[in-house]
């Protein structure tokens, strides 16, 4: 019984914080808010360099061959500065997906520029109107051809290529959903505005955009499994990401508490303010436990694994609500303001409630994994 | 028990009602104006809706009829809180001036300080903010350091105040300031009826996490004033603050009234808003959060009917103030967190993108984090409530 | 605008409170508690001579004249002892049914009886494994006889009358279903145990139990809406009976709060216990001004007064729930004995959570009467 | 991380599995017995159970070889209670004597302590309790004021303790006591281990509100002990209380497996229940509230494994106990508060009258309103989360 990282894994992590630790916290975040991508991609390519991106790919397509579990530390110590961009999206969704389900051309045309940091991939699922349901699913891929709206991608301008999710067969149901791979550039895209701007969003037009076989992700009709499989191991990387998130905020507000005087004590010394900071150490330590098995459940496939994971993504992504609120709240006045750090939480928080999925869905998949 | 109005009350309902749709900019009720908040002309404009309520007699109802009031009855202020809601009337922009520095000068100020500033008040000629809390005096109001030091027949004053609102635009400024720091925490403290317009007067916004700007920080770098802008006694400023809290005799209603009408808004929304083309108010759990909201908003208002009519047997409010304010905030947060899950996905559409005109929901949301914190925060509401109200010990440091 | 009881109102609370205190606090429940019924004759008759049971009765039937509004006082103070016995269904379940659905004969035959506390009644609604909605009412009231079983009927031994929801027409909608005046000595009752002794519960079968027309309570197969029309003055005066428990739980803890010292501190000066209390009382002010509206709304007919009615016992309940929780918790290890009072509340409040309705039906109910 | 048990480990398993289904009484995992817990025959049941467990080899597994343990690992502790759990084992009747006082014996006792109690205490011989709590020490342990006072060669006991768990049946007490009241609250504290069995020594059943009786308290008027019961320095009892806790090495460790087998327990319930012909567990609420709980009660147990790792590679628990109890005992609550709502109307049926044979859920309910207060309550382990884990300030008075 060892429910701890390895000591490898806790040596990246110490790697990848110092690496970030150059970026001084946030800033990486403030600047993308405000349309400066530079920090962004330099932060990018000091995690490029340290081998990020590689790390849960197979050493045949230049990768470290590891997991799920390797790619944790990175996620906390992200999640911890907020750090913008198609992380989530291209290391453990498109890439875990091209290694399951992609053509070897496929492979051998993607893993290795993932691995070398050169492109990013984004998700195009949601519809106006819709929701994540296969029945939210009408953008077609028919004759060749992909036609609709797909709403609320992720960081559309930045990436390099988008995994849209069309109806390749008529209907509402999940039979006759396909996967596409498309180049962003082939796309129409109409920036959308975002509670959170530390991650933009946008409308990606599709007029009559031409795409053959090969662009095909898995088997035609059959790109809803694909999905579902891939929101495993994307869920269990954003679980880590939130949780570093967590850890950041916990450090932050019990440091203020203890230096914040009111009424002559220390404001931590106010048990309101104490137990509550007890209680946000409480939601990050399960979000933890929960994130780390969840990421080590999706990595053994272990027979839990798809309650393992989207049990584990509803905690985290509750918990980082809470956690986010209490801490403008212990701040007082301070925290209201846009000066510190705590509403990028508060957004992020809000950001990735229904991200890829809603809360709703999530409660009842968790209940259907159980037997229910 | 009757919730009803007097028809002299509903009288007075309906004459305000037709003054407000004569003298409202147009299109005002359907969405109000574009006006950026932190522009010179969103200031012109508020200024020239006091000025013509002031027109219209409707600045300060409340006053005694010889400073320009109507003098008011308690429900007559509850009759103009709910239609100003009801309207969605532009902001006070003379707030502080009206609802607190006057009624504190009619008070306890002197004859001269009358004459010179309750006027203006009225008109909106001069607008005032107050100069309280201080970034290490925030829940701990007592512990200001800002000093004013006695210099020949001036006060020069120094130190910095923080969520000082309408500070950008104000000409007076109700200032807190300790004059003795030798005595204990609550004694040497002085208030000032400070010039804004003046060389050692500076202001600088504070962008809340909303993006709006409706706080200042002001720094005083040896500003001025004189003995005959000081209220009450030299040292003796607590009372004066303490007193000035007492005139806000209908406490949060306009809150309270707000609270329910965003809430019949956040129904409409659950009607309207669809998700797969079925109303998401059809949604079992939506239905029960919005149940439990239901309650509790109504719990909210009608707690405040009971401390109301409390008041109105005892002629002055209680501590009870404090009960209205933790629910009424605490709620608001509920609500407007509730408002943005019920999106579901679209919920972190922001701006002209978002779901409802102009981010409504949204910028509400981020907006009322600060509705527990300002005001009091809701532990120092709850310390009030255990204290005054329940007769629990005294915290430690207090 | 006034929100407040009359201070004739508050008078009648007195002279109920004066007259309660001679009972000593829980006493006559903790002696009803053990079977020992006297207690609760006693404060009944005691009652009975300050008029409460007239109260709300028409004064041709020896009534007062009065509302239910008259009737809060008194069931706040009776909530504070968490006094046992039959009032709330007597005084505002049978009571207003009968003065709105019954015949002459019966409004002679029951109504100066009930407002001279001669008699009680007692409602014979649910049967085993059947929940309230419509389709559980399986008992039947056909050819001049009542035949099957009914559970969970509240305080069966010391009832004279029940009124039983039956099946005059079989199905399994809400017409077709009766209201039956009945003996209780006509029935033959099995006591059931029940976690809160001081309310006794039991089952009554029926078997080929002869009843005629006179006993009908209202139109054949019509018995459903006046049901529901019961509830509306049931469910107003259970909510002023639970505010009157948790003021008492309030009042308790509060005291016990300023005189029990740990660390050398009053525990009320510490702010997890003191913010505890002050939510409790946040609780019961909100419940309070919830049941007063709730029963103005019934009063008055008031156009809110089905959500109006719900909505306060929905608060009310699970309020208790709460609040009776955290008084356990407060009072720490005495408070966990069979000593103090704390878990007698404990134990009504889990009564009363279902307790002639569920929860999740009011939530659908208010749900509903608001036009959602 | 690795979530396997060892070959050892297993083998360890399956021993203590195959010697459990030998030695139960029969039908035991199917529902226990009928015994009614404060009745003699219980007592030697519990007392013939422990003989039973010493006889296999199970009593005492942690302890060292030459005191007639098994010299086991964190890792077999932990397994066995896994397996004890499993099959719902009777209580452990001398559990203060194996896992509290025989440790410390060996730890600080004398020689002559040693051989006069370990092997009695693993034999089940002579049973123990712990006189700690009195009605007012409960939170704050330090403020007991049970005085022992010497007089010639004996000291003389009275006082009161509470909370005494097998009181009734022990036939020692590890009594804390203050023998020096004019030092500080921590200093003047001794240790006894004081005979039961004499004229100044009552025991008085508590009733609890689930109406059982787990605990007494115990009376003391002029109890009489020698010099050779104090454990460790007369006046130093602080040191031996805290050395006395430490030797809970696995922690809460049964708690959290049964947490794990209460909601998998809860879970057979919800499929099984019927309402109106349909399975509760249908209902959206209730698998809302159900997949909360699976979430949570899986969070407990895995950051349970995840202390035990961090005690596995320090070789000694941290403050993070705290943090399992604080969340293993809340959570306990809520599940028990959950099924009983989940029973709907039928929740209030009591004993035979049940849903569930012999009233289970309502009975633990019930019980556990007591998991959040004893063994420390829910707010003492924030404080000490907060001080020891987190580095926030001491509270008042501490």
């Amino acid at each position: 019984m060892d429910f701890s990282l390895s000591e490898e894994q806790e040596m990246f992590r110490n790697y990848v914080r110092k690496s970030l630790a150059d970026f001084e916290g946030t800033q990486v975040a403030r600047k993308y808010l405000v349309g400066d991508v530079n920090a962004l991609t330099e932060a990018q390519a000091s995690l490029t360099e340290l081998g990020c991106p590689s790390l849960n790919i197979p050493e045949q397509y230049d990768g470290m061959g590891l997991g799920a579990l390797d790619l944790v530390p990175i996620y906390e110590e992200a999640g911890a500065v907020l750090l913008p961009g198609l992380m989530l999206e291209t290391w453990s969704f498109a890439s875990p997906l091209i290694q399951k389900y992609g053509t070897d051309q496929q492979k051998q045309d993607f893993l290795p520029k993932i691995a070398s940091g050169e492109i990013t991939f984004s998700i195009a699922w949601l519809e106006p109107e819709s929701s994540y349901r296969p029945a939210g699913v009408q953008v077609t891929a028919q004759g060749g051809k992909l036609n609709g709206k797909k709403i609320l991608v992720p960081d559309a301008a930045i990436a390099d290529y988008f995994i849209v999710v069309a109806r390749s067969t008529e209907g509402r149901e999940e039979a006759g959903v396909s996967l596409v791979i498309m180049p962003a550039s082939d796309a129409s895209i109409q920036p959308q505005l975002n509670i959170d701007s530390t991650r933009k969003v946008a409308a990606v037009v599709l007029n009559e955009v031409a795409f053959d076989q090969s662009q095909l992700l898995g088997e035609v009709d059959q790109g809803w499994s694909a999905l579902q499989e891939g929101l495993l191991s994307f869920n269990a990387a954003l679980s880590s990401m939130i949780v570093g998130s967590l850890d950041r905020i916990v450090t932050t507000v019990t440091d203020y508490a203890n230096i914040r005087e009111q009424f002559g004590q220390p404001i931590g010394r106010f048990q309101a303010i104490k137990h509550r900071i007890v209680e946000m150490k409480m939601d990050l330590e399960t979000a933890r436990s929960l994130a780390h098995y969840a990421n080590w459940a999706y990595e053994t496939h272990a027979e839990d694994r798809v309650q393992a994971v989207f049990s584990a993504r509803i905690f985290c992504t509750d918990a980082f609500n809470r956690v986010a609120a209490h801490s403008v709240q212990i701040h007082g006045g301070i925290g209201f303001t846009e000066e510190l750090d705590c509403h990028l939480y508060v957004k992020r928080a809000r950001f990735y409630e229904n991200y890829l999925g809603s809360t709703e869905q999530y409660y009842e998949e968790t209940a259907k994994a159980l037997g229910w | 028990m009757d919730f009803s109005f007097t028809p002299e009350e509903e009288a007075f309902r309906l004459e305000l009602r037709s003054w407000l749709e004569e003298n409202l900019p147009e299109g005002w009720v359907d969405g109000g104006s574009n006006l950026e908040k932190d522009s010179k002309e969103y200031e012109l404009f508020l200024r020239d809706w006091q000025r013509k309520l002031h027109d219209g007699g409707w600045a300060a109802i409340a006053w005694p009829e010889k400073y320009g009031g109507k003098n008011a009855s308690l429900m007559q202020e509850i009759v103009y809180h709910q239609e100003m809601v009801r309207v969605g009337a532009p902001p006070l922009v003379n707030y502080v001036g009206l609802h607190m520095v006057a009624p504190t000068l009619m008070h306890i100020g002197t004859e001269e300080q009358r004459e010179k500033y309750i006027e203006k008040i009225l008109t909106g000629e001069e607008v005032w903010c107050q100069g309280y809390s201080e970034p290490n005096a925030g829940s701990d109001v007592a512990a200001i350091q800002t000093a004013a030091v006695k210099q020949g027949d001036k006060w020069i004053i120094n130190g910095q105040k923080v969520w000082t609102s309408f500070g950008h635009m104000a000409d007076k400024c109700f200032l807190v300031t300790r004059t003795n720091k030798f005595e204990k925490k609550h004694k040497g403290i002085t208030c000032f009826l400070l010039d804004m317009h003046q060389e050692g007067v500076e202001t600088v916004p504070i962008i809340q996490m909303d993006g709006e700007h409706d706080f200042n920080e002001v720094y005083l770098n040896d500003a001025i004033a004189t003995d005959a802008e000081i209220v009450g006694e030299v040292d003796e400023g607590w009372r004066v603050i303490i007193a000035l809290l007492m005139h806000e005799r209908t406490g949060i209603g306009a809150q309270v009234f707000t609270l329910e009408k965003q809430f019949n808004e956040l129904v409409e929304l659950a009607k309207t808003l669809k998700e797969d083309g079925v109303p998401v108010i059809e949604k079992q759990m939506v239905r029960k959060n919005m149940v439990d909201l239901y309650m509790k908003s109504r719990g909210s208002l009608l707690n405040y009917y009971r401390n109301l009519t409390k008041a109105l047997k005892n002629g002055q409010p209680g501590a009870e103030g404090s009960m209205d304010k933790l629910l009424v905030s605490e709620l608001t947060k509920e609500l407007f967190a509730n408002s943005i899950s019920l999106q579901g996905h679209q919920g972190v559409l922001w701006k002209e993108d978002a779901v409802a005109k102009d981010s409504y929901w949204q910028d509400q949301y981020l907006y009322s984090f600060g509705q527990t914190i300002g005001g009091g925060t809701s532990e120092i509401q709850k310390n009030t409530i255990a204290e005054r109200i329940l007769g629990l010990p005294k915290d430690m440091g207090r």
